[in-house]
């Protein structure tokens, strides 16, 4: 038979890796959180019709208007730089 | 007037008995019903085919379960390596069998019979088959056979179940056992063959048989299936069968599910399936091997313990990777000497094995190296290193 | 203003994604292996994909709904449930919108494994491996920026991990330390008609 | 009365995954070969939670919960 010391030793690396799994879901979380934001806002610099170079989102974005938004959508710049440097897309 | 045996009227050997002379001799089928299931609970007869279940209580279970649509499977598998007596009758009584089955259709209200033959026993294929065709258009119309692989589950009744339902023959996991969810999953009565063959009887007489099937083997000068009456002395039966050949050692009884018995000890034992069961021990499907005082016990165990390890149908685990050790451990001790750390895990994984299947095989094999490790105690404590003989 | 923060949402929740997808299939593959090791228990595996597929469908349905909002695409709802209904890019899309019905019918049926059973369910599960490539595709195609150098590492890494996890099940064989023997005994006792 | 529960393991299922093993070792502990043994009985309360997770998580649904039942009888 088992003595209780392994069975014990079960339970508490049981509970050690129930915890991991918290630790690592909520990492998890937090990091696809951040991750929407940081690739959002990479996309903000690399995408057709952001048209600043400036390191000011604020100022990129409202520079750019539904209008010129919607035309890079419907006529798609193809574009082979990847300095990460974007361009106005159709204007 | 003493009560009639299965194998009573013309030589069996001389093969299947017709219908017309089975009715001339025993008389028409009787009818079945709820008193003969009251009946065959009075007269306290067990199964036959080796876990000696009571019949009565079975086929109450079953038309409890059942909702009109009972099934019977009549089991002559007979996958028992030794055991002969099941084939002996199917080739020379076929329609004491049948009567058994419609008794048990009529009773339960079924509207399917099986009858599920080891595909090896060829002669008894041919004799059901060629008995079926002598009978009736509506129970004809009833009854089919399949052919039972030849392998040890293939006996186990969920196995016959699914077999029938599937063309699988390997067990499923109980419970529910068959008599809830068999066939199809209608409540099914599953019933050795010789188990019906007394239900023939007793539904004719009233009253409870008097005789069982055995099949002795190994050292015996004239070995094969005999019909003992219930309570003959175990040594009386081997006598029957041309006495031990050679010095006897010890006597397996009920085949490789059974328990090991010194011969000194076991020429006293009533072949009674209750009086047995007093003693701890079973008849199981009837097979009473002698084992010459010239064999090697160890050896003997070990080739019945791979034999068994290899039969498992290799779905649950601890049965097969537990057999398999098992056999592996019995097979070094055999081969290399005894090894007190073998001996010690004989029992350990013995226990780890034990009710851990779906079907008895782990148990069944267990509870007969548990049988031989007390009986062949000493030998397996100081067995010598030699090769295995030939088994 | 706010169309293009949801447009950024949309390709940064889309990305996110994706590599939550991976992972989640990457883990999958782990755990039929049987994975484990002191401090890393076998139901780790198992609980960090359940956690994370569900977490997928959360970042899918903010890629999604955040691009059906966003006035900027004029996708619509009938583009996210009907492939290739879209005027924009219709055949990337159109894989986008399959990857995400695949998926669901994955997870939804994960969910109530013990309602279906697990023959059902196995063949279900095995649609993620047409799910995840057309995710992949969707992300390729689609993107406006997909071949900016980051997302395109981001997807070369999801794609090397997901193949070698791939390589590594298909190499090592089945895991069940029954399966050959059981299939061999199975094979013995088959009565089946025709065969 | 109460609701007893017990865990029942379908033992052709099973594939000795371990992971209910690993998830609840208060009353299952894995053989020789790594298959699951498991404690008889009805569970008592303050492990349900932990049961019922070893039940969803077993990846070939091998175990179950099931309501404490009376011996049956058994046949061959």
């Amino acid at each position: 038979m088992e003595s209780k010391d392994t069975i014990h030793d079960r339970v508490r690396a049981r509970d050690a890796a129930m915890r991991l799994l918290n630790r690592l879901t909520a990492g998890a979380a937090f990091s696809a959180v951040v991750g929407v934001g940081l690739l959002g806002a990479i996309g903000a610099y690399t995408v057709p019709g952001t048209a600043s170079t400036s390191t000011s989102t604020a100022s990129s974005s409202s520079s750019t208007g539904s209008s010129s938004g919607l035309q890079t959508s419907t006529t798609p710049v193809h574009r082979s730089s990847s300095s990460g440097v974007a361009v106005s897309g159709g204007s | 007037m003493s009560a009639p045996r299965l194998l009573d009227g013309p030589n069996p050997s001389i093969g299947p008995e017709r219908l017309a002379a089975h009715v001339r001799r025993l008389g028409p089928l009787p009818k079945g019903g709820h008193g003969l299931i009251d009946l065959l609970g009075h007269t306290g007869l067990t199964g036959r085919g080796g876990a000696g279940f009571p019949v009565g209580l079975k086929w109450k279970a079953v038309a409890a379960a059942s909702h009109g649509g009972a099934v019977v499977i009549v089991n002559g598998a007979e996958g028992e390596p030794h055991s002969k007596k099941d084939r002996h009758l199917m080739t020379s009584r076929p329609h004491l069998i049948l009567d058994g089955a419609m008794l048990a259709a009529a009773s339960l209200r079924a509207k399917q019979v099986v009858i599920s033959v080891g595909e090896d026993h060829h002669a008894a294929l041919r004799s059901m088959t060629e008995a079926i065709n002598e009978r009736s258009d509506h129970e004809r119309r009833l009854i089919r056979i399949v052919a039972a692989p030849a392998r040890y589950v293939a006996g186990d009744s969920s196995a016959t179940v699914h077999l029938v339902d599937a063309g699988i023959a390997t067990p499923t996991t109980t419970p529910p056992p068959p008599h809830e969810r068999g066939v199809g999953g209608a409540a099914t009565l599953v019933q050795n063959v010789e188990t019906l063959a007394h239900v023939a009887l007793i539904a004719r007489t009233g009253t409870a048989t008097e005789t069982v099937l055995v099949t002795v083997a190994g050292a015996v000068r004239a070995p094969g299936v005999l019909e003992v009456n219930l309570g003959t002395p175990l040594g009386e039966a081997v006598q029957l069968a041309g006495g031990p050949s050679e010095a006897a050692r010890a006597v397996m009884l009920g085949g490789y599910f059974g328990r090991w018995i010194e011969a000194a000890e076991a020429w006293s034992l009533p072949i009674d399936p209750h009086g047995l069961r007093e003693r701890g021990l079973s008849l199981g499907c009837g097979v009473i091997g002698i084992l010459p005082a010239r064999q090697c016990p160890v050896c003997e165990v070990a080739g019945i313990m791979r034999y068994l390890a290899r039969e498992s149908s290799a779905q649950c685990g601890p049965c097969f990777f537990g057999l398999r050790a098992l056999a592996d451990a019995c097979t070094r001790i055999a081969e290399r000497g005894t090894d007190p750390g073998d001996l010690q895990r004989l029992q350990r994984w013995s226990g780890e094995v034990q009710g851990r299947g779906a079907c008895k095989h782990p148990d069944g094999a267990v509870m007969f190296l548990q049988s031989a490790l007390k009986t062949f105690g000493d030998d397996f404590a100081h067995h010598p290193a030699h090769l295995r003989r030939s088994a | 203003m706010n169309n293009t923060i949801l447009w950024y949402a949309t390709r940064g929740a889309g990305a996110v994604s994706l590599v939550l997808l991976s992972a989640v299939v990457v883990l999958g593959i782990l755990s039929v292996l049987r994975v484990q090791s002191t401090g890393w228990p076998r139901f780790l595996t198992v609980g960090l994909h359940r956690n994370l597929a569900l977490m997928t469908l959360v970042f899918l349905a903010l890629h999604i709904v955040t691009a059906v909002v966003d006035p900027f695409t004029h996708l619509g709802w009938l583009a996210a449930v009907v492939p290739f209904s879209s005027y924009y890019r219709t055949f990337w899309l159109g894989l986008g919108t399959i990857a995400f019905e695949l998926l669901l019918a994955v997870v939804l049926t994960s969910l109530v494994r013990g309602l279906i059973g697990q023959v059902a369910w196995r063949l279900v599960h095995w649609l993620t491996y047409a799910c995840w490539p057309f995710a992949v595709l969707h992300g390729a195609g689609t993107g406006t920026d997909a071949w900016s150098a980051w997302l395109f590492t981001l997807q070369a890494i999801c794609v090397v991990a997901v193949l070698a996890a791939i390589a590594y099940r298909l190499m090592a064989g089945s895991r069940d330390p029954l399966a050959r023997e059981r299939s061999s005994f199975l094979a013995d006792v088959d009565r089946r008609e025709g065969r | 009365m109460t609701k007893k529960l017990e865990l029942i393991v379908d033992r052709i299922k099973c594939d000795g995954r371990g992971l209910c093993a690993e998830i609840l070792p208060e009353r299952i502990r894995l053989d020789s070969w790594g298959y699951p043994i498991v404690t008889p009985g009805p569970l008592p309360e303050h492990l349900m939670d932990l049961a019922e997770r070893a039940v969803d998580d077993c990846p070939v649904l091998a175990i179950t919960l099931r309501r404490a039942a009376v011996q049956r009888p058994t046949t061959k």
